[in-house]
């Protein structure tokens, strides 16, 4: 047992990051609503699926069939970036829009705003898997089969740490997420936007009074939370090359997981969530067997909320400073 | 007139909160509305800064009718408050919460922060600390002084003196008096009537969603029917019957 | 604009109509109501024939819908509104309890051959004791926390199902025994103790008979000093706590019977069922009965029934629409959401409490009223 | 409140109208509106017989069921345009692979829409809670894609299974794993499904009786990142891996193999990967090579029978695919009741009874049901991805790896 954790030990820690990583961006989303609005935005999940979708429709409208490299390999990720958080970011506001800001209106429970995106999560996942699919990706019938993308990337070795090899898209998916990460705790610490988010996360009353138009600031977080759940499923894309309809479920339940387990409303408790997630996960299945990684991680989860109620780092949006 | 409030009433749910209220505040002035609790003191200022809606009448400022106006642009308008509560942010250091006071405007706000920190030089002293680890006095002054920095017209201050011990109370009253001296229009709502009433030029006294009684604050002072407001008699009025 | 106002107007119109049906019910005498309900249990057990089968679903067995979902979720429905509606604490894995019910009744059923009755009895205990399990660790957290722990929890219970070999993994457990059977009995031409594999009515029969005892136990603690504890939970936990109100062994106590209300339904479905599996509890299930709650009016019985029976019975009236049914339903959802966002019969106290911004989880955070709503949409507290 | 009352009504009776009309609508598909009458009445109306096919049409798993699906309805429809004398209906019962909606429809099917017979259910999960339904309503009922073994040991005498079953797959290709293939070291991997568990299993202990070096680990279809099994495999060293599971995932964890440097294992699984989907999320690269058992006979493009040709082309025309995992099946299936119907059955018992005597040349393979609903052919054979493509490598005993 012991031996096999040392042997697997480094490639569990690479896989743990990068998959952590992917975690950690989608739970922002559900952090920054969380933080505003006090709502699990079940819907999120959703938001990721369309980004790997939005993402996908690049090469597919480009026709990429095999590996590129340099300039054209640079620009195919990026425009991949920009359409998936494009996808996202416009899915996540359009929710906002419709299934959220109604209710919001009408000062309905938190409770009522979550069955409303349960709703709308089901109704995302169908509109996918019916219309948009088959007619946009021309896969008549094939809406609830799993997509796979061509190579983009030739997956090579970057560089090794004690002969174990951490790939070129590894290392991708490492640099963007913690790249997003620099840039979205500098947006909300030290923009006026972001410091309109912080305010109305910690006291809406008084941020109207001091000139914040919230609905504005709410639009702004489901773009933002929305945006990040787009790049990471253009990561995710990237590197595992595949996508369907019903994908968001799983990677809602394990970001929702990693941003609680960070501390909700907690930005940077939502990259140590979901990276922490991934380690845990993967070091839980060298001793218990892949099969019960979802059970391993919700253990824990429960574990650390014994000891710290609030999560890793509690909930800071709306108290400490994010 | 600055700002004229016209006979508006306000709902919670079925229950009628205030039931025609007029309040005019003139430029240069302090005005003050006192009255128990629950007379609808605070509905009234929320109502004018627009953070509740009103049934019926209206709300005018600087000549233009605000009473559709959402709340966030009536700070843009002139509209400046330090909330019941104080509403400071807790999770910012007192420097962001000023910051925050002058999100509406652009620009350098140098010059205005070191008037804050002029006028409260306790806030000065902490300007890093976060809002939420002050005492209720500091933060009193820090929401004042947060107000300010939209460069406000009115200044509408809710219970300022709420929970401070009385060397405080005095201290914040000062420094009100002072930034209406330096040419700020005051609307004060105060539970504190023999306070407010001593700074006041003028006031309305409130009770259970109507103004019962307005006149120059100076003849208040000793009015037994103030008093009396407090202790809820009518003013010769019969009391208002429950509006289901 | 104007249309929308005059949308406006017919909720508010509903509304008082709901209220003022309400107002005559309080005030009917008691002899009266029990007319009614025993008009309602005769109803509900005339219900599964053809002329209304023939309309109420035309694509599926009206009897075997009666039985599942509609029925199950019903009493499922019903047995989380202990949780969510009355106690206020956000369960989103609820169909654990289910889970725990549904494999007492196979395992017990198909290893040791106990009699159907004694193994309800069990589960009904198991289930307590599971719902007692989770909560003692977790109860002490609130709102969101609860309820993705509640939800792992779900998850923890199906997958270690489909781990475990030695329950049949995936495979589940196969030729549970039915309950036994009278078949002589015989009532309108209907066997009515004959529980084979072909006539579900006679587990629809058992399960009004489970329904209408729930309702009757569930309402008795609503009025009960225990039901107001819970409402004192649901809408102000600390205020509650410093009353005097001991608000753990109080919310413990609302998931050991949520659970064993959950756990009735899994060992009775499972006693019909056949074969059981671990993907017969899925987290879409728990979503689904809470979604039932919600709409239907959380801490409302007759609403909560009414959210279990449009949401099960929705989805295979129109089955027609075929592949579209679920992409409708969502929509469906997140409509009524938007038009009673307080369910379809909220109780009156609650209605209260949401305009109030403190039904059970609180207001959205970001509302501030402001002048464009009116005041009878939001209030303060 | 008499007006308001009224104007209730009124809007009460809109809805009540605009739910009927949505019904109305909602027929206008492939299911008929139910016939209702007399239940007793068992003959067939008007010169129709009704055939069922129940399975998850619109649920996560929809892929695996509407290639049979499509099968089924080529024959059906090939038929009907021969103008027969009795025609045949196919109706849809969509289960989502939900257990009890399915009983729920097997039982609307048997009341109501008074089937002859049921192409289906497509799971084994379902079949375990429909087949003792239909058992008691006399209704016969034929699988393409449930490979449970333990399916056929409930003496059912209306059950029929169109493909052998795991305890008949998992064999045949262990022995071709540590014969043929000369494998020393093998990595067995499930999906936790219904499906893939028992094949895996199957695998697992006949792999054990040939002294072959055996390490395990199961994974979860529904996740994307297989990293921890990976690196399980990559630790192990194995000269052969195995995937009890679907297409889907099966071509994800051949990737990720391979992506992690696990390059020399020769990769096998079993019918549920047996799809072109495989080489798709595997990548065309990563595929080449890898070896697929299935107790079918499948329609690859090198295929040299006329009559499995035939119906890949007649499968690409109608629905412009090529025939995926089952397809055959399906259309074997939907082949054996219209010969019931061609040769005058038309009733339940007379169909049973003509399934009992079937010997027949299908796409799939001979159709011959043995006393207990299997399948007579017990045929594996071994296929393999070469050049981005499933080309048939023969019989699992006769099989060579070139």
């Amino acid at each position: 047992m012991l031996n096999d954790f040392v042997n697997q030990f480094w490639p569990a820690t690479i896989d743990g990051l990068a998959f952590g990583s992917i975690y950690a961006l989608i739970a922002l989303g559900y952090t920054m609503v969380y933080g505003v609005l006090r709502l699990i935005n079940f819907a999120h999940s959703e938001v990721f699926m369309i980004g790997t979708f939005g993402a996908m429709f690049v090469p597919f409208a480009l026709g990429v069939s095999e590996p590129l490299t340099g300039l054209a390999l640079v620009g195919v990720i990026l425009l991949m970036i920009v359409a998936g958080t494009l996808a996202s970011a416009g899915t996540a506001v359009a929710l906002e829009q419709i299934a959220y800001r109604p209710l919001r209106k009408r000062g309905a429970s938190r409770l009522a705003a979550l069955i409303s995106a349960i709703g709308a999560s089901i109704f995302l996942q169908e509109l996918f898997a019916l219309l948009v699919i088959p007619n946009v990706f021309n896969r008549p019938e094939k809406g609830r089969i799993q997509m796979g993308l061509p190579r983009l990337m030739e997956k090579s070795e970057l560089f090794s740490i004690f002969g174990h090899s951490v790939r070129v898209d590894q290392v991708l998916v490492i640099v963007a997420a913690v790249g997003m990460m620099i840039a979205l705790d500098a947006l909300v610490n030290r923009t006026k936007i972001g410091r309109g988010i912080r305010a109305t996360a910690q006291n809406p009353e008084a941020a109207v009074l001091m000139g914040v138009d919230i609905n504005k600031i709410v639009r702004m977080t489901f773009l933002i939370g929305g945006g990040m759940a787009g790049v990471a499923g253009a990561l995710y894309l990237i590197s595992y090359e595949n996508t369907y309809y019903y994908i968001g479920f799983l990677f809602g339940i394990k970001a929702f997981t990693a941003a609680v387990l960070g501390g909700i409303g907690n930005l940077r408790g939502a990259l140590v969530g979901g990276v922490a997630l991934g380690l845990v996960e993967n070091y839980g299945a060298i001793f218990a067997g892949s099969d019960w990684k979802h059970v391993i991680s919700f253990s824990i989860l429960v574990l650390v909320l014994m000891f710290r109620p609030t999560g890793i780092l509690g909930e800071s949006l709306q108290q400490a400073r994010a | 007139m600055l700002l004229e409030v016209k006979d508006i009433h306000v709902h919670y749910g079925k229950i009628a909160a205030i039931k025609g209220i007029s309040v005019e505040v003139n430029e240069g002035e302090i005005v003050t509305l006192i009255g128990a609790n629950g007379a609808g003191k605070t509905t009234t200022l929320k109502t004018i800064s627009g953070l509740r809606g009103l049934t019926s009448g209206s709300i005018v400022f600087d000549g233009q009718d605000i009473s559709k106006m959402p709340g966030h642009k009536r700070v843009i308008a002139g509209l400046g408050q330090a909330p019941e509560g104080r509403g400071v942010f807790p999770g910012m250091t007192v420097h962001d919460n000023l910051l925050m006071g002058a999100y509406t405007r652009s620009g350098d706000f140098a010059a205005d922060l070191a008037e804050v920190y002029e006028l409260f030089p306790r806030l000065a002293e902490r300007r890093t600390q976060a809002g939420g680890t002050m005492s209720g006095g500091e933060q009193q002054m820090l929401a004042i002084g947060r107000a300010l920095m939209a460069k406000p017209k009115v200044l509408l201050l809710d219970e300022p003196s709420m929970g401070l011990a009385p060397l405080m109370v005095q201290q914040i009253f000062s420094i009100i008096e002072e930034i209406n001296r330096r040419g700020t229009t005051v609307l004060l709502v105060e539970q504190n009537a023999q306070q407010a009433l001593k700074l006041a030029h003028r006031a309305y006294v409130l009770e259970t969603g109507k103004v019962v009684k307005s006149a120059p604050a100076a003849e208040l002072l000793d009015d037994p029917d103030v008093q009396a407001a407090y202790l809820g008699g009518g003013l010769g009025h019969e009391a208002p019957e429950a509006q289901a | 604009m104007k249309q929308k106002n005059s949308l406006e107007d017919f909720r508010h119109r509903l509304s008082r109509y709901g209220d003022g049906v309400h107002d005559r019910w309080l005030k009917t005498p008691g002899w009266q109501r029990w007319i009614v309900y025993a008009l309602l249990i005769v109803g509900a057990l005339l219900l599964p024939s053809e002329s209304i089968g023939s309309f109420m679903s035309p694509y599926t067995d009206w009897a075997s819908i009666l039985f599942f979902p509609i029925g199950t979720y019903v009493v499922l429905a019903i047995g989380l509104n202990v949780v969510v509606g009355q106690a206020g604490l956000l369960d989103l894995g609820f169909v654990a309890f289910y889970a725990v019910g549904g494999y007492a009744m196979a395992l017990i059923g198909t290893r040791l051959g106990w009699n159907f009755w004694l193994i309800l009895l069990v589960g009904i205990g198991l289930c307590a004791l599971s719902g007692i399990t989770l909560g003692a660790p977790t109860l002490r957290l609130r709102g969101d926390y609860l309820a993705i722990v509640t939800l792992g929890f779900g998850e923890i219970i199906r997958i270690t199902a489909r781990n475990t070999d030695s329950i049949g993994g995936p495979n589940g457990i196969r030729a549970i025994p039915h309950p036994p059977s009278f078949p002589d009995v015989e009532l309108f031409g209907i066997k009515i103790f004959k529980y084979g594999v072909l006539d579900p009515r006679p587990y629809y029969y058992l399960l009004v008979a489970l329904a209408v005892i729930v309702i009757i136990l569930v309402k008795r603690w609503e009025k009960s000093r225990v039901g107001r504890a819970w409402a004192a939970i649901r809408e102000d936990e600390d205020a509650a706590e410093v009353m005097g109100v001991p608000t753990f062994r109080f919310k413990m106590l609302a998931f050991a019977i949520g659970a064993s209300i959950g756990g009735a339904m899994g060992v009775l479905w499972a006693a019909k069922a056949i074969s059981i599996n671990p993907n017969d509890f899925q987290f879409l299930l728990s979503a689904t009965i809470l979604a039932a709650v919600v709409m239907g009016g959380a801490g409302n019985l007759p609403g909560v029934i009414l959210g279990a029976f449009v949401v099960a019975w929705l989805p295979e009236r129109f089955r027609g629409l075929q592949d579209y049914r679920m992409l409708i339903f969502g929509a469906v959802l997140v409509a009524l959401m938007i038009f009673r966002p307080e369910g379809l019969l909220p109780s009156r106290q609650r209605k209260a409490e949401l305009q109030e911004g403190s039904g059970g989880m609180g207001a959205l955070g970001a509302e501030v009223p402001g002048p464009e709503s009116h005041g009878e949409e939001v209030a303060s507290k | 409140m008499r007006p308001k009352t009224a104007r209730l009504g009124g809007v009460l009776a809109a809805g009540v109208a605009l739910t009927l009309g949505l019904a109305a609508c909602g027929n206008g598909g492939s299911e008929d509106k139910p016939s209702g009458g007399d239940p007793s009445a068992a003959a067939p109306a008007g010169g129709t017989v009704k055939i069922g096919f129940m399975g998850d049409l619109t649920g996560p798993s929809a892929g695996i069921v509407i290639p049979p699906w499509n099968g089924a309805n080529l024959v059906i429809n090939e038929y009907n345009k021969t103008n027969p004398p009795v025609k045949i209906e196919l109706v849809k019962y969509d289960s989502q692979g939900d257990a009890s909606k399915a009983v729920a429809l097997a039982q609307q099917a048997i009341k109501n829409d008074k089937i002859v017979g049921l192409i289906g259910p497509a799971f084994s999960g379902e079949s375990a809670q429909v087949a003792p339904v239909l058992e008691e309503a006399e209704i016969p009922s034929i699988t393409a894609s449930a490979t449970n073994t333990k399916l056929a040991e409930n003496g059912w005498k209306f059950w029929h299974r169109l493909l052998p079953n795991d305890s008949v797959q998992g064999p045949g290709v262990a022995d071709f794993i540590a014969g043929a293939a000369g494998a020393k070291n093998v990595f067995v991997i499930d999906d936790k499904s219904e499906y893939g568990k028992p094949l895996a299993d199957a695998v697992r202990t006949q792999l054990g009786t040939k002294g072959v070096k055996l390490t395990n680990d199961s994974l979860d279809p529904s996740e994307s990142d297989f990293s921890s099994v990976v690196n399980k495999v990559a630790a192990a060293k194995p000269d052969a891996v195995f995937f009890g599971g679907y297409y889907a995932a099966g071509g994800n964890l051949l990737k990720q193999l391979r992506d992690k440097g696990v390059k020399d294992a020769k990769f096998f699984s079993g019918d549920g990967s047996l799809d072109k989907g495989l080489i798709e999320s595997a990548g065309k690269d990563n595929a080449e090579g890898a070896l697929i058992g299935c107790p079918c006979y499948l329609a690859t493009p090198d295929v040299t029978d006329a009559k499995v040709k035939g119906f890949a082309e007649a499968y690409k025309a109608a629905f412009n695919a090529d025939p995926a995992i089952y397809a055959a099946e399906g259309y074997d299936a939907a082949t054996v009741f219209t010969e019931a119907v061609k040769a005058g059955n038309t009733t339940t018992d007379k169909i049973n009874e003509f399934l009992k005597t079937i010997d027949l040349a299908g796409v799939s393979k001979q159709v011959k049901f043995a006393e207990n609903g299997e399948v007579e052919a017990k045929d594996i054979y071994i296929y393999q991805v070469k050049d981005g493509a499933i080309t048939l490598l023969g019989k699992a005993t006769e099989a060579k790896l070139g």
